[in-house]
This record gives C-alpha cells, structure tokens and sequence, in this order.
C-alpha cells in the first residue's frame, strides 16, 4: 500500500442542523478533508445505533453523527434521547475493543458552517490516525 | 452427478403487471441454453435473484407452452426483487419439483376446479392442459374468486373461456371500495349478488357467470355435481378451510378432492426440513394431496 | 482381535496427515490437525457433533461473480475424522437417507462422506448423560465407523474393515476377555431407556394435548438442534460482495419461529409446542417411519447442554407412561 | 423456605388466586434444578428451592396471557417481571409473586469441573453476577417466604479489570469469547426482556447481518442483543448461563449496567413508576463525547 490511507467515514447529518451547516461550510468555501459520506437524516433521533454498528460490519473507517445542540431539535427533544443511546453504544463499542476514535458524535447548528469544516477536518484527523479498520468487518471479496 | 442446488440461467421473455396496483407480476421464462423441461401441472420451480435468493412458485405456464409462465405476489426480497426484472433480465431456475395434479387420474372424469386469489396460477397450468387434451376429460366447471376485478389473473384468457361451451367458468368478486364485510349487492355493475346467508338457494341462471360473493359461498350455489368428479382446489388457508366443509357437503368424498398446499421452502428437495407435514415434504411428497391423505396428518397446514 | 501401540498408531497417523487431511477434537470443536501433538480427546464428547464436518455450520454451495457466472467448489480431498465417539459416528449414517437420494443426491454432503475415512473411539467411561444403548447399540458400537478403536492401558484394540486396520498396522494379538470386560462395564454405566412402540406411542398421541402439556418448559431455543448430532436442517442464504456473491448454506433449527414462517404472515408452526412436538415427531416417528431408523443415536449432548433441563430421556418416558 | 413456598403455592392454587404456579423442581441431572409448572394443588410438594435454579422464570410469562400465575420469583426475577410490567408486555393484577430472597446460584459448571458437590462448596463458585448481586431481595412480591437479606450496592470488578485493558487486548478478549457462539439464540430464548415478535437477525428487510457463522456475524449479533438490553437488562445472567458454549455474554451486559448506573443512576426494574432508561431524557445527561 504505497498510496496514503484515505479513509472512508459515514456521515449522518440530521436535516435540520448539521445538513444545513455543511452547506454553508461549502458555500463559504471552508476547507476540509473529503472523506465523509454524508447520508442526510430527520434528525439524530431517527439514528439507530445498529447503523454505526452496521458501518463498522461493512467495513467503514469511521461513523460520524451529527445532529442539533440540546435544546435546538426540530422535533423538540430527538437529539436528547439520541444523547442516551450515542453515550452507551459509544462506550459498549469502546468496550469490546473498537478504537474510540472510529464513532464520533457532535452538535453542529445551521449557522456553524466553521465548526463543521473544524469537526469534520478533526474526525478525518483521527480516523487515519488509526488507520483502517480491521475489526468487526465482513467479508469484502470473494475473489482476488 | 447433477447438482440438484445450481439454478439454471433463463431469460425474461415477457413481463406485465397483472393486476392494477402492480402488486401481482407476470413474467414469462426461457431457458438460455435449450428447451423447457417437460413437467405436470400443479409443479413448481424456485425462482433465485443471485445475490436475493430464491423462492419457489407455481409454473402458471402449461407443458404445451413453449415458454414458463409466473405470476408472482410482491411480498419479501426474492419476489420484491422478481418485480423489478424486464424483458431480457436473466434468472437461475431450479425444478420443476414436486409432484403436480394427478392428470392421469383424472383422465376420463368431471373436474371441478376451485381458485382464490392468485393461487390460481397451476390452476392455468392444468386448465390448458386440460382443454388441450379436451377428449380425454368430462365436463370441467371452474370456479375462481377474487378480491377485486383486477385482481383475477389472466382476464384475457378468463374472457376467452367464459365463451366456450365445453368448459363452464363462474368468477366471483368479494370487495368493493369503502365496504365492510360480506356484500349483499353487487360489487360493480356485471357482478350478481348471490344470497350469502344461504347460498345454496341462490338459482343461477343460465349465462351468468360473475358474481359478488366469496368463494365457498359460490361454491356452494353453483353446486357442482359430485357424480364421477373429482375437485381440485387450491387457495389461499383460510379459503381451503370454508371450501373443503361445502364439497363434502356436495358429496365430494375426500379422495377426490385434490389440495394444493404451499410452505415455507428453501431447498425444494426434500432435505432443508422445514415444509413437512407428519411425515410428508410439501416440496417432495407435494404440493398436491388429496384430503385423505391430508386427514391421515397432523392438522398443521 | 487386531491390536496395536498407542504409539505405533499415532505415528502411523502423523504420517498419513500429508496423504489425508485429519480432523479431529481439539477442545469444543472438531478441526483439521497438522500434527498428532494437537489432539485433545480425553473428554468424551466434543461439544459440537460431528456433524460439523461432514454438513459444516456454512457450506457455501456456489458463487457467482460480477457477470453472475456461476461456480461450484466442492472440496474433494482425501480425509480422516478421527477420535469421534461411536454415536457421533452412527449419527453419520442418518444423513444418509436424507442426503444420499436417488431422485436428488447432495453432491457436497456425498463427496465429503465418500472421502472420508471415520475412526471413532469406544467410550471406557461413558457419562450419565449417554443414553446410546436404547438405541440397540452402545458404547462400543463399530456401525457406522470405518474403525474403532479400544483404549487399552498401552494399545489400541481394533474393529472395522480390513484395509483400514491394515493401513495403520494393526496385528493379530489377545484382549477378546479384556475388551468384553470394558465393554460390559461401560454399557452397565449408560442408560437404556425403553423405546418399543415409540413410533405407534407418538401416533396416538398426536392429536392430544400432550405435547402442548409437556412442552411448557421447552424455551425454544435452538442449543438441542445445533448441538444434535443428526439434525440436518439448513437455511440457505445469499450473500451479495463487491465483486459477486455465494450461495450459502446454513444451520438452521425447527425450534425457530422463523423457520416456517410464510412470506404472506402465515406461519404453519406458530405454538411453541407444536415445534417442540416437530423435533419429537421427527426423531421418534418420522424418521422410523420413512428411513427405519431413530433421528437420535443417544449422545446426551441436549440433555447436558439443555438450559432448561428439558431431558429428551424424561420425554420418551412420559410418552410411554401417557400411553 | 420450601415449605413456606410449597405451602403458599398450595395455598392460592386451593383458594383459585392462580391457575398455575411457576417454580422450580428437581432436575433429571445433578446440580440442576428445572422450571416446573404446577396446576393442581397436590402437585406443589414438587416445588424446591436451591442454589441452582439458575433459569429466570419471568421468561415464562408472557405465554400464560390471560391466565392467572403464581411464579416463585428471586431479586433478579421480579426485576424482570417488574420490567415486563413497565413494557406493558405482563399485567401485575394477573400474576402472584411468591417472593424468595436469594444469596446467589452456584455455577453448575464451574462445579463439575473441579469436581465439586454440593457439599463442598463455597462462595467463589458463585455466578459473577450473583456475586456482586445488588437486589437479592425481591423489588416487588405478594408474599415472602424469608427474612430480607442484607443488600449489598452494584459492584462491577469484573467489568472494570477488562476496562483496564488495552483496547487491542479487549478485543481479542471479546473476540475469542463470541467466536464460540452458535448463533443457537439460547441466549434471547432464556432471557426475560428478548420477546420482540421478531428479533433483529430474523428481519430481512432491513438485513441487519447474515445469517452465517462468520466472526462479524457474530459480533454484530452479539454486541447487538446486548445493545438492545441497555436499560434493561436485569442481570440475572439466564443468557450466560443457557449459553452451550459457555460464552461470557455478561461481560458486555453488565457493562451496559455499569454505565446506566454510573452515567444516568438507572437500575433496570425497581419500580413499576420507572420509566424505560431509553425513553426518558435529562437535560443533564452527561454529553462530554460529543464535540
């Protein structure tokens, strides 16, 4: 492998927010690395935790979700139950060994076109620091 | 040694919906690479979308054909992914299996085919065999119901044979929009109501051959003979448990009266496990018992 | 009787590795060895039959790629499964007229068996669990083995086909008197449970609310299915990769509710009881009815492993007390 | 204590409180005991009570919807049915809960390993979660055959050593451990709180994961089955102990525990007033690990 690891990370961006704040991040022509793969959600309620369990099974590099600050949700309290769920997958998929690096969560809002190029450039940051994934990934190939 | 789990690759020659929600598919099949098998009515083929998986289905088509004819509900991934195919997609093909409707048994006999739904696809399958080999059958009544008009398969053909004299064809229609339970008036306008409550005495007149009940209702107001007749029926459970009562009611001894069963499948040989009822295979032993036989079992189907 | 050094026998089978690929127990499992020294048969069972070599949890049974070309593997290739049990052995023969048919024979199961020499080892000390000898056979019971072996103190005693034994150098020598003495011993120690008329038992009670009053306990797990050494049930599946996808076949167990679950909702096996009375039925009378054969060679590996303790030993004899 | 149990369920069988009690009776093997369910009053004498009746009968409840049950029922047992009772899967007027305070189950294998019986036999061939057990009395009961016993508060040394690890290092751990698994789903049939209709392995439409026995498959399964426990889960360790292959399945639920504990003070089944930990918010929630 002579060619610079480019990792790949699932980008779940809640409609309302962060969708939003990416956008602007392009429209204001901010800087950040391409190696998110945004998939546009409701909100950070509609995340199933299975989906970044499922991303880490085919193989993604990273999961990355996104959503409204507390208090923020279009549906008023989606991203406070999200809160729960993303603490404890967070920290049962710690526990058995995935790199906490791999899942990341923020708050990004429809104004922080910044902090979106600054979160996204810190997650590619910390996903090719540890490198690709190597754990709980199915069988890509079956032939060489 | 054959390898009884490799489909064979066959092309889509023909894809239609059948009915207007496009929830039922036709599509017509042919082998690639040389003819069709030879088979019996009342078999059935596992159909594989590679990458989907396989499901097994009745051949609607008859041996007389020269192309394999399924007429698929969308319900899970394999027949999901049967919907989404054109003219010229390729499928793998396994079958024919099991063991079809005893043609040669019923050689020089009345037969009376019962239908619901879109069960009625071997049901095609036999019928043409039948007025094919017209000379060697007595009078064939079929009787056919379905939810909506629409929902009856193969119209043009149903058209077709409402017109012939050597085969008598009765239809019924249950469902009319915004109706809750049985209809006493007719569904849509062609369709004469038959009296539910006692469908027995409901006359039916010389000519008429749509009506707006269900299917053991008409059944049992057509009144099919018994007399060296033997009836073959095939539908969805809940339509085999009013029927059966109402044949055996006509006179109909259970070993003329013939059931196509369906199960879960997977293999379609007899060896996954999961189709048996006692100690018969739907897949290998059946589809197709008759209700002695189905007696002799456990009251699983 | 043939007999021969433990050691002379062990050597012979390292040699054979490089001509047969030798499977064997290594703790839970049955598994290929490079090396006698990797053995590890002193318990008695291994916890997964041995079914899981010759109908493998998944098998794959073609795969495709990217242009759907299809392609079938079947694995063709001498073998030895050595140091299973003689009911793990037995328990081989009743794929057979599952798998073996005429009308659809299973080339991947078929090749597999023809290819494969089976050597068990007779049990000096069976447990509390075994209930083989209910079955008209027993601890030491050579049907089904191509070879079994007899633990003496420093040999092996042999019984089985003649080139088998002469492959590893068997010789005639003495221990008839020994080998009846183990042998008596080890059957006094198993269970024999009364299984005459379990089939005509089984018809009776079918249409009764037996099963239904009995299996309460049953919580429909599948640990009995998998961990049965004659259970053959299969799910196949599909699994699409980049660059095409395989047909697979898997394990499956009639304990499951989504076993027979209909795409259209209906589902055939919906009570708990009635797929606990499908794993009875078809072990005590399905099987003995089309096969003449039980579905259960006595292993006791679902009365231990059970997490109920749902005995399928109390089982049978409730159905001859209901009769 | 037997007797006790044996007469109450005798008791409210005679008098038509319940149509049947659930309890446990001798197994057919040694060190086991086996759910049993009594209908007829004479029958209650089969009752015992051990240090190995490992299984949770609240996992039987749901199958005897409309009838009354009496269930001889540990901390970890009414926990569960108080669980079910919140889920709205078990209605409290319909069932009787004999109330067994309980010092812990022995585990059988470890046992017959070393060769043990019952006689000589101490406290460290207790189940891990028995061991550091927290409600040993029942949370809620209609009658109590014994004496409370002392609670001690939820510890979680086990789970804090594999902590310590190096992430390289608990994955190895974990991944030995799954590897053994059949996918016999043992673990879901024997605990109390998997009653979805429809598990997540059997959906196809979403696939969540293939139905092999690959490591991932495997993984997914069971990192996703406990997952679904979060807040849940009641700890009574009946997965770990159905498990035929003997995998450690405790170590990632009681994780789940330690961190419910620990980050929302939540403990699965104390009341039925609770609310799911899942469907309930603070705004305080702890949330550091977002950015």
């Amino acid at each position: 492998m002579n060619k610079a690891f480019e990792p790949k990370i699932a980008t779940f961006l809640c409609n309302w927010c962060s969708y939003a704040g990416a956008d602007l991040a392009g429209v204001s022509r901010l800087q950040y690395p391409s190696y998110t793969r945004v998939i546009r959600v409701p909100c950070s309620g509609r995340i199933n935790p299975f989906y970044i369990i499922r991303g880490l099974y085919e193989g993604l590099d990273g999961v990355w979700v996104s959503g409204c600050h507390p208090g923020d949700c279009h549906y008023q309290t989606g991203n406070y139950y999200a809160r729960r769920r993303f603490s404890l997958i967070k920290n049962l998929l710690e526990f058995v060994g995935i790199e906490k690096e791999r899942v990341q969560f923020s708050w990004v809002s429809a104004s922080e076109g910044g902090k979106f190029a600054d979160v996204a450039k810190k997650v590619s940051e910390d996903v090719k620091k540890v490198g690709p994934a190597d754990k709980m990934i199915r069988e890509k190939k079956l032939y060489d | 040694m054959k390898n009884p789990y490799i489909p064979i690759e066959a092309e889509v020659k023909m894809a239609r919906f059948e009915s207007d929600d496009h929830s039922l598919k036709t599509i017509d099949l042919k082998f690639v690479d040389g003819d069709i098998f030879d088979f019996i009515p009342g078999q059935f083929c596992e159909i594989s979308i590679l990458g989907r998986g396989e499901a097994p289905f009745g051949i609607a088509s008859a041996p007389s054909e020269d192309f394999l004819r399924f007429t698929i509900n969308k319900a899970g991934v394999v027949t999901t992914g049967i919907h989404h195919l054109d003219e010229g997609d390729k499928v793998g093909l396994r079958g024919p299996f099991g063991n079809g409707y005893p043609v040669k048994l019923l050689e020089g006999k009345n037969i009376v085919v019962v239908s619901g739904g879109f069960a009625f696809t071997t049901l095609r399958s036999l019928i043409i065999y039948l007025l094919k080999n017209r000379d060697k059958y007595g009078n064939i009544t079929v009787i056919y119901g379905a939810r909506r008009p629409d929902l009856l398969l193969y119209r043009e053909e149903l058209k077709e044979w409402e017109k012939r004299q050597d085969i008598s064809l009765f239809l019924c229609i249950d469902w009319k929009f915004g109706s809750k339970g049985p209809l006493e008036e007719p569904a849509q306008p062609g369709w004469q109501p038959i009296n539910l409550k006692e469908p027995s005495k409901t006359e039916i007149k010389k000519g008429v051959k749509r009506f707006t009940a269900f299917v053991p209702q008409l059944v049992s107001a057509v009144k099919p003979s018994q007399k060296d007749a033997y009836a073959v029926v095939c539908g969805p459970p809940i339509m085999l448990k009013f029927t059966m009562p109402v044949l055996r009611e006509i006179g109909f001894p259970s070993e003329r009266i013939y059931n196509s069963l369906e199960r879960r499948m997977k293999c379609g040989i007899g060896k996954c496990g999961r189709c048996n009822i006692g100690s018969k295979y739907v897949c290998k032993d059946g589809p197709v018992f008759s209700l002695k036989e189905l007696e002799k079992l456990p009251k699983e189907y | 009787m043939k007999r021969v050094s433990k050691k002379k026998f062990y050597n012979r089978l390292n040699e054979l590795i490089g001509q047969y690929s030798v499977y064997a127990p290594c703790g839970d499992k049955i598994e290929e060895i490079k090396d006698v020294s990797e053995l590890s048969i002193d318990g008695l069972l291994t916890r997964l039959p041995s079914k899981t070599y010759m109908f493998p949890q998944n098998e794959e049974l073609f795969r495709w790629d990217k242009g759907k070309k299809i392609e079938v593997n079947i694995p063709d290739r001498k073998s030895i499964l050595f140091g299973i049990r003689p009911c793990d052995a037995r328990a081989i023969a009743t794929f057979d007229p599952t798998f073996d048919t005429e009308e659809f024979p299973d080339p991947y199961f078929q090749k597999r068996r023809k290819n494969t020499i089976i050597i068990s080892m007779g049990c000096n000390e069976p447990e509390e669990t075994c209930f083989c000898t209910s079955f008209g056979s027993g601890p030491f019971d050579a049907s089904g083995s191509d070879l079994l072996l007899v633990e003496m103190e420093k040999d092996f005693l042999g019984i089985g086909r003649e080139e088998i034994l002469e492959l590893f150098g068997f010789e005639e020598g003495k221990g008839e008197k020994d080998f009846e003495e183990i042998k008596t011993q080890a059957e006094k120690k198993v269970e024999k449970i009364n299984l005459k008329g379990i089939k005509e038992k089984l018809d009776a009670l079918r249409e009764t609310n037996f099963f239904k009053e009995i299996s309460n306990k049953c919580i429909n797990c599948g640990a009995c299915t998998f961990l049965c050494p004659t259970c053959y049930c299969f799910d196949i599946e599909d699994m699409e990769r980049v660059d095409g996808g395989k047909r697979m076949r898997n394990w499956d167990s009639c304990m499951f509710k989504i076993y027979t679950y209909e795409t259209s909702g209906n589902n055939p096996r919906r009570q708990e009881e009635l797929r606990m009375q499908q794993r009875i039925m078809h072990k005590f009378n399905y099987y003995p009815l089309l096969y003449d054969m039980y579905g259960c060679v006595g292993c006791g590996r679902c009365v231990s492993y059970c997490p109920v303790n749902f005995d399928i030993r109390e089982i049978i004899k409730l159905i001859n007390n209901a009769n | 204590m037997i007797d006790k149990i044996r007469k109450e369920a005798k008791r409210i069988l005679e008098e038509g409180i319940v149509d049947v009690v659930i309890g446990f009776e001798k197994g057919s093997i040694p060190l086991k005991s086996t759910p049993v369910f009594i209908e007829k009053p004479e029958d209650a004498e089969k009752l015992i009570w051990n240090k190995f009746c490992e299984n949770n009968l609240a996992r039987y409840l749901r199958r005897f919807k409309g009838k009354k049950v009496g269930i001889v029922a540990n901390g970890c047992c009414s926990r569960a049915i108080v669980n079910l009772i919140i889920e709205g899967q078990v209605n409290r007027d319909d069932i009787y809960i004999i109330g067994t305070p309980c010092e812990g189950m022995l585990s059988r294998r470890k046992m017959l390993k070393d060769g043990k019986s019952e006689k000589n036999v101490d406290d460290s061939y207790l189940y891990i979660n028995c061991k550091y057990c927290s409600h040993r009395n029942p949370v809620i009961y209609d009658y109590l055959v014994s004496e409370k016993i002392e609670e001690k508060p939820a510890q979680f040394p086990d789970v804090e050593e594999i902590e310590k690890l190096s992430p390289e290092e608990r994955w190895t751990k974990f991944r030995e451990e799954v590897n053994k698994c059949i996918r016999c789903y043992a673990c879901r049939e024997a605990c109390p709180m998997c009653y979805c209709e429809v598990c997540f392995v059997d959906v196809n439409n979403p696939k969540w994961l293939e139905g092999g026995f690959a490591e991932s498959d495997v993984e997914f399964w069971n990192l996703g089955r406990a997952f679904h426990l979060a807040g849940r889960c009641v700890d009574c360790g009946a997965c770990e102990r159905a498990c035929p292959m003997e995998i450690k399945i405790l170590n990632l639920t009681r994780k789940l525990n330690k961190d419910v504990k620990e980050l929302y003070d939540y403990e699965a089944g104390l009341d039925i007033k609770q609310k799911p930990l899942l469907g309930e918010f603070r705004f305080e929630d702890k949330e550091e690990f977002i950015r």
